[in-house]
């Protein structure tokens, strides 16, 4: 994977995660107890061997920019190679939407890299993988693209970009529709192809007025490349809704889940190091199918739920089926279910809230219930 | 290098030979403690939190798993340009090698690092005790006291005292006036905690009389403050009163583990005065549909399927179904299979416990199992 | 100085700079050889014993981002304080000019912090200074607020804030104006004070809508504060306009100004660190009066100019007077006086082009003459 | 850790006492070279360049600087998560405490931590050589020939070959055949560049035989090769023809240093094959009004008044007005007052060379001037 330089994108949308990542990019979002979405992105690159990687900076780049600092904690801090931020276009050169504009403007990390191929990916799925697999898959297909996929095990809603393919794994369509279906392939949004012709779409499209890497690069052009599809068979998780968020965080309550997505040996989830103490169990704690992160003090129950660093869980308080982020405080008889509380969130004491399965209940950052 | 005003010096090369099952592998300092910390983060954060940024680790018993541990010492944001963790393993020379031959020979081997730093004073610590202290206030009452040297002491019950080193105070002043090793007779319950505070040009002197003296056994307890305090020089005490412990036995090491499950521990982990340490990169623990968790720390990477009441579980244990763990401690990717009793025991790394078996021990005769073992 | 927090301020106007900073920001601009302008204030900071410094980033990022990365350099890379990065506010949320919005957005910075007192500095000065004596003065004078200045050696031209104190260092005239005479007292825009009283001078200047720090927030209220005058005495270089960025690099050929900036064995700049073999003479080198970075080769003659790293000088070329940034190549023959040439800059065989001592000819960037 | 293709062991523990001078306070690999390398920086960073990420530097005599220096690796991209330099000092274990009695003794030590890092090749290379060489092609050459050992081999004129190491070697295939150590009457000009890939299994069965083999200097060549050779084992040869200098003497130091101020040096510095080094803070060096600078390198924070030909300059060195220095190297911080002259010689770090002193050495003679020294 030394010939491959990694641009990971941070400039999604994030129009239907409004009350989580209002003032974040999706891809900084905190992620099962101690990560954030965007440790899945670095994590598989460095992993893979992909020692040079671009971070296509989001609008709200404060949390980004804080959590991956020099980009050590993923191995990323070389003096040769290693990570590079490319901050969005500057604003008001260029009134277009979509992602195109900003790959355009940092089009030369690419063209003035060393590397031969690009791989490009959107960093708000979850999944783990090792890219030189499909480097092989690549060369022996001969593609001029290489995009990944999954067979969707259940029906989903909101954009998704749907394929079909040949037997030989050549994509012969390619269509972007509302919604698709159980056992349709889904593109992962991640992409493999020689630096040339990553350079030529990009190119092309945006001085002809294109606005979006994917519709207008990939898909309106379909018919002149040879793109096949590689189909990645483990866990996947696109994060693009609130409650693909909250199932997310959720599935890896799931020991198989937890252990394919963290306890891999060879290809670990990493994440910017905190100091934190272990958890500290009480006499009362009951604690049933949950993840707790280090830095929690646990007096009550929990159950069905996902505590990040530094939660506090009274006497007498329960937490059902929830997702508390960093330093919330759950003070005693107080009683959560179906939450997803942000950062430094006080429920104060004997209080109840409840959402439901599907709509959870979200409680915005430092509120105080 | 800029000068220092003090510098830490922190004797890692004790082999613990007391601690065995714990130590085949690495030095005394290293061995884990408290669910994710190793015994020398608590000197080196002290050193930190005190605004000493300058520390050499002298070592010599199975360095290398400690040498990877500190590294560049980025754990304890000891990475510095200016400063950080000297590693100071014994070296070869012109005129040949020698080991350390003691703890007052280790420092004196390394004078040509404490001229490289120009301290004013030097402060020596041992790398195997369990506290949070900030050393600035008895560095600030050394100064104070104008002393040539300044000794943590801690106090005992008098029984207790015959199992320590005494220094006999002046009460008014803190001045030492006399020091006992293992009295049998105490005339105080003052224990010398092996925290030293030297202005430097006194430690070199005493140094380097005491290294080429033949009749010397290089100890600091032994040697140079008994010949210290014969010479007259300003010797003082400074009072330390919360959490210490030294975990050089089994039973101690167990014991200060189970001192942290207290429904208020004795010191705080948690606090400002941080404890640092090298963090893996392990997910949340995971405990199960029907697990168990009392009284009890766990950290980051743990697998809990059973159930544990008075333990300390560190980072990718894995505790199978319908399993026990009971007043024990758990070192790192120890598996614990379906069924299986542990109480009263101390398990190392990578141990298995194979389901249904039993390792059973009992206050003070705690079992242990050594790294690597299985059992059943 | 474990009680102060720094911000610096990297927001300033650059519009007398067009030609060097057109797409960088001024504090990015290389200086000396091997620094950037930048690398001043950071290791003032860090000299000085501030722990924890907050960097306000300009519209032009990449270039800064890719320079400090995660302060390690400066030593600002830590696990308690260390650097922050403070991104602009968001442009669209406020259409003001100035940099009081980008203050106000990230006042959180210094208010979370555990400190008590500010150090606000603007980065386009070229200084070395111990803070601790300011501090020191700061609390002996019993201040509101303290600033720095020096007395001008000569007359200057643009923008410049001038003050008139008493004798005991209490400022008690404070304007702006279109150029300075020599003797007058001109401030450094660095400034020193307490968290609360920086919180409320921001808050209630912005929220008044105010602009711009200096002038609205500090000129404007001057009389509301006790504010004092401290004199830094040594060498000062402000860099607002290309005439000054000439004159402030020539300076640095003076040995007593290279001593002062760059040698002072408890104060070192620091910069990015990056692998550059010694300068190689060769055989017909003549050099004179002259700052060489590493990675040069020098076969010709250069004189009273500063050449950064991996410059090359051809066979018979000859170097006046002149600035080359980072490898420029100036093949044999070539005469070069009086230039600024931008990194990248190819001079072909046997050209000859010529500035003059105040308006310096500038070779804009990638150029081939 | 990670399971690793090829790890690197650099012997480094040397005294090199024919460069006593020089070696006063540092460790031959650590002594400076080129303006602002250490020797060392040359096997760190063909390692890098390389491929191989995870090296070990076995170290013994006076390793502070060097560990120092080395620090976490930073410098040569080494400080990495999982891989980067390990500093290998002697250590004691249970059954007491040994220091390298040899080359293949200071490996034989280390087996644990090769064991650790589990590696299919081990590559040992000395740490006291100036050259830029691709290991990974030689690597590749050991898997082709499915070799137990390679050995890279050096050809020297044939008068010099009694000094050296001799391979004698098949010369279709490289295999060599027998092994002359320093020959009156050699069979070969191929000299051995201390440079070993083995295979682990291998090596690993030959150092426990040898670890325990009394009768055993414990040394590469002297010992365990023959004993390879007498076993029948497959034994090639790589050869190099590249630059390649053993700088253990003040000549060929000096001669080394001298190489790279040719028109056309033999290696390259500034090329695609990076040799890394730590970098201080030091702004461009200052050449004054009348300086005078040929046929020479210089480096950052320097400051020249006078006269410099044929000559390598460190850092924070100073040479005053009509100071005239010529074939000579002068280490970091040396200062050489006005008017004085050093020809032929090798200056170590914070000498001083006194207004109108002079320091003449000639060729075959160059004068060398100890860390610390004042002259005139």
């Amino acid at each position: 994977m030394k010939t491959v330089v990694g641009i990971i994108n941070l400039q999604e949308s994030n129009a239907l995660l409004r009350e989580l990542a209002a003032t974040r990019a999706v891809e900084a979002l905190p992620f099962a107890g101690r990560y954030r979405v965007v440790d899945f992105s670095l994590s598989n690159m460095i992993n893979s061997g992909v020692n040079s990687v671009g971070l296509m900076l989001p609008d709200y780049s404060r949390a980004v920019l804080d959590h991956i600092r020099s980009g050590k904690d993923w191995d990323l801090a070389r003096r040769r190679d290693g990570l590079t931020y490319l901050p969005a276009a500057l604003p008001g050169t260029d009134s277009r939407k979509g992602d195109l504009k900003d790959i355009y403007a940092n089009l030369d990390f690419a063209e003035l890299s060393d590397k031969k191929y690009v791989l490009f990916v959107n960093s708000s799925f979850v999944y783990n993988i090792d890219f030189q697999k499909v480097l092989d898959f690549h060369k022996a297909n001969d593609a001029d693209i290489t995009m990944i996929y999954n067979v969707l095990d259940e029906d989903k809603e909101g954009n998704c970009v749907t394929i079909e393919t040949s037997t030989n794994g050549v994509v012969t369509d390619l269509a972007e529709s509302n919604g698709a279906k159980k056992g349709q392939k889904s593109v992962m949004s991640a992409y493999l192809m020689p630096v040339p012709t990553f350079a030529y779409i990009v190119r092309s499209t945006y001085e002809r007025g294109g606005q979006d890497f994917l519709l207008d690069g990939i898909i309106r052009h379909a018919g002149e490349h040879k793109i096949s599809a590689y189909e990645h068979k483990g866990y996947v998780a696109r994060i693009n809704s609130t409650a693909e968020y909250y199932k997310a965080n959720r599935d890896c309550l799931k020991p198989e889940v937890w252990e394919e997505l963290f306890m891999q040996k060879d290809n670990p989830i990493s994440t910017k190091v905190k100091d934190a103490v272990p958890v500290q169990y009480k006499e009362a704690a009951q604690v049933k199918n949950s993840l707790i992160a280090n830095g929690c003090i646990v007096h009550g129950r929990v159950e069905n739920s996902i505590l990040f660093r530094g939660v506090t869980v009274g006497k007498g308080a329960v937490i059902k089926d929830s997702i508390l982020m960093q330093r919330c405080e759950i003070q005693d008889g107080a009683r959560v279910e179906n939450v997803i509380a942000d950062k430094n969130v006080i429920i104060t004491k004997n209080r109840w809230i409840k959402g439901s399965e599907n709509f959870p209940f979200i409680v915005t950052k430092n509120a105080r219930v | 290098m800029r000068k220092t005003e003090c510098l830490g010096m922190i004797l890692a090369g004790g082999q613990g030979s007391r601690l065995k099952a714990l130590t085949k592998t690495v030095a005394k300092p290293a061995v884990p403690f408290g669910g994710k910390y190793r015994i020398i983060d608590f000197p080196l954060s002290n050193c930190v939190n005190s605004g000493i940024t300058k520390v050499g680790v002298l070592t010599q018993y199975k360095p290398f798993e400690l040498h990877n541990y500190l590294g560049a010492g980025s754990a304890w944001d000891l990475d510095r340009i200016d400063g950080g963790v000297f590693i100071l393993p014994p070296y070869a020379r012109e005129k040949g090698a020698d080991w350390y031959r003691g703890t007052a020979d280790a420092i004196y081997q390394n004078l040509n690092f404490i001229d490289l730093t120009d301290p004013d004073y030097v402060l020596i610590l041992s790398g195997d005790h369990i506290y949070t202290m900030d050393y600035s206030w008895m560095l600030e009452a050394h100064k104070q006291n104008n002393a040539d040297i300044t000794i943590g002491v801690f106090e005992v019950p008098w029984e207790e005292a015959p199992r320590f080193g005494i220094m006999v105070t002046d009460k008014e002043t803190g001045r030492i006036t006399e020091f006992q090793e293992k009295p049998k007779d105490p005339k105080s319950n003052l224990a010398s905690m092996g925290i030293y505070i030297f202005s430097k040009p006194f430690l070199k002197k005493y140094l380097e009389e005491d290294g080429v003296n033949e009749n010397s056994t290089h100890d600091f307890g032994n040697d140079l403050i008994p010949k210290m305090l014969a010479d007259g020089a300003r010797l003082f005490s400074y009072a330390f009163d919360g959490y210490w412990k030294d975990v050089g036995t089994i039973e101690s090491l167990w014991q200060a583990n189970m001192d942290l499950l207290q429904e208020n521990p004795p010191f705080e982990l948690n606090g400002d005065w941080k404890i640092y340490s090298s963090n893996p990169s392990m997910p949340p623990h995971y405990i199960g549909p029907d697990g168990e968790v009392k009284k009890s720390m766990v950290t980051e990477g743990a697998q809990i399927f059973g159930t544990v009441e008075q333990s300390v579980i560190f980072s990718g244990v894995k505790i199978g179904k319908g399993a026990k763990v009971t007043n024990s401690v758990v070192l790192p990717f120890t598996k614990i299979e379906d069924g299986a009793v542990v109480d009263h025991a101390i398990l190392a790394q990578d141990v298995v416990i194979k389901a249904g078996a039993k390792v059973e021990g009992k206050e003070g005769e705690i079992a242990v199992i050594a790294e690597g073992d299985v059992v059943g």
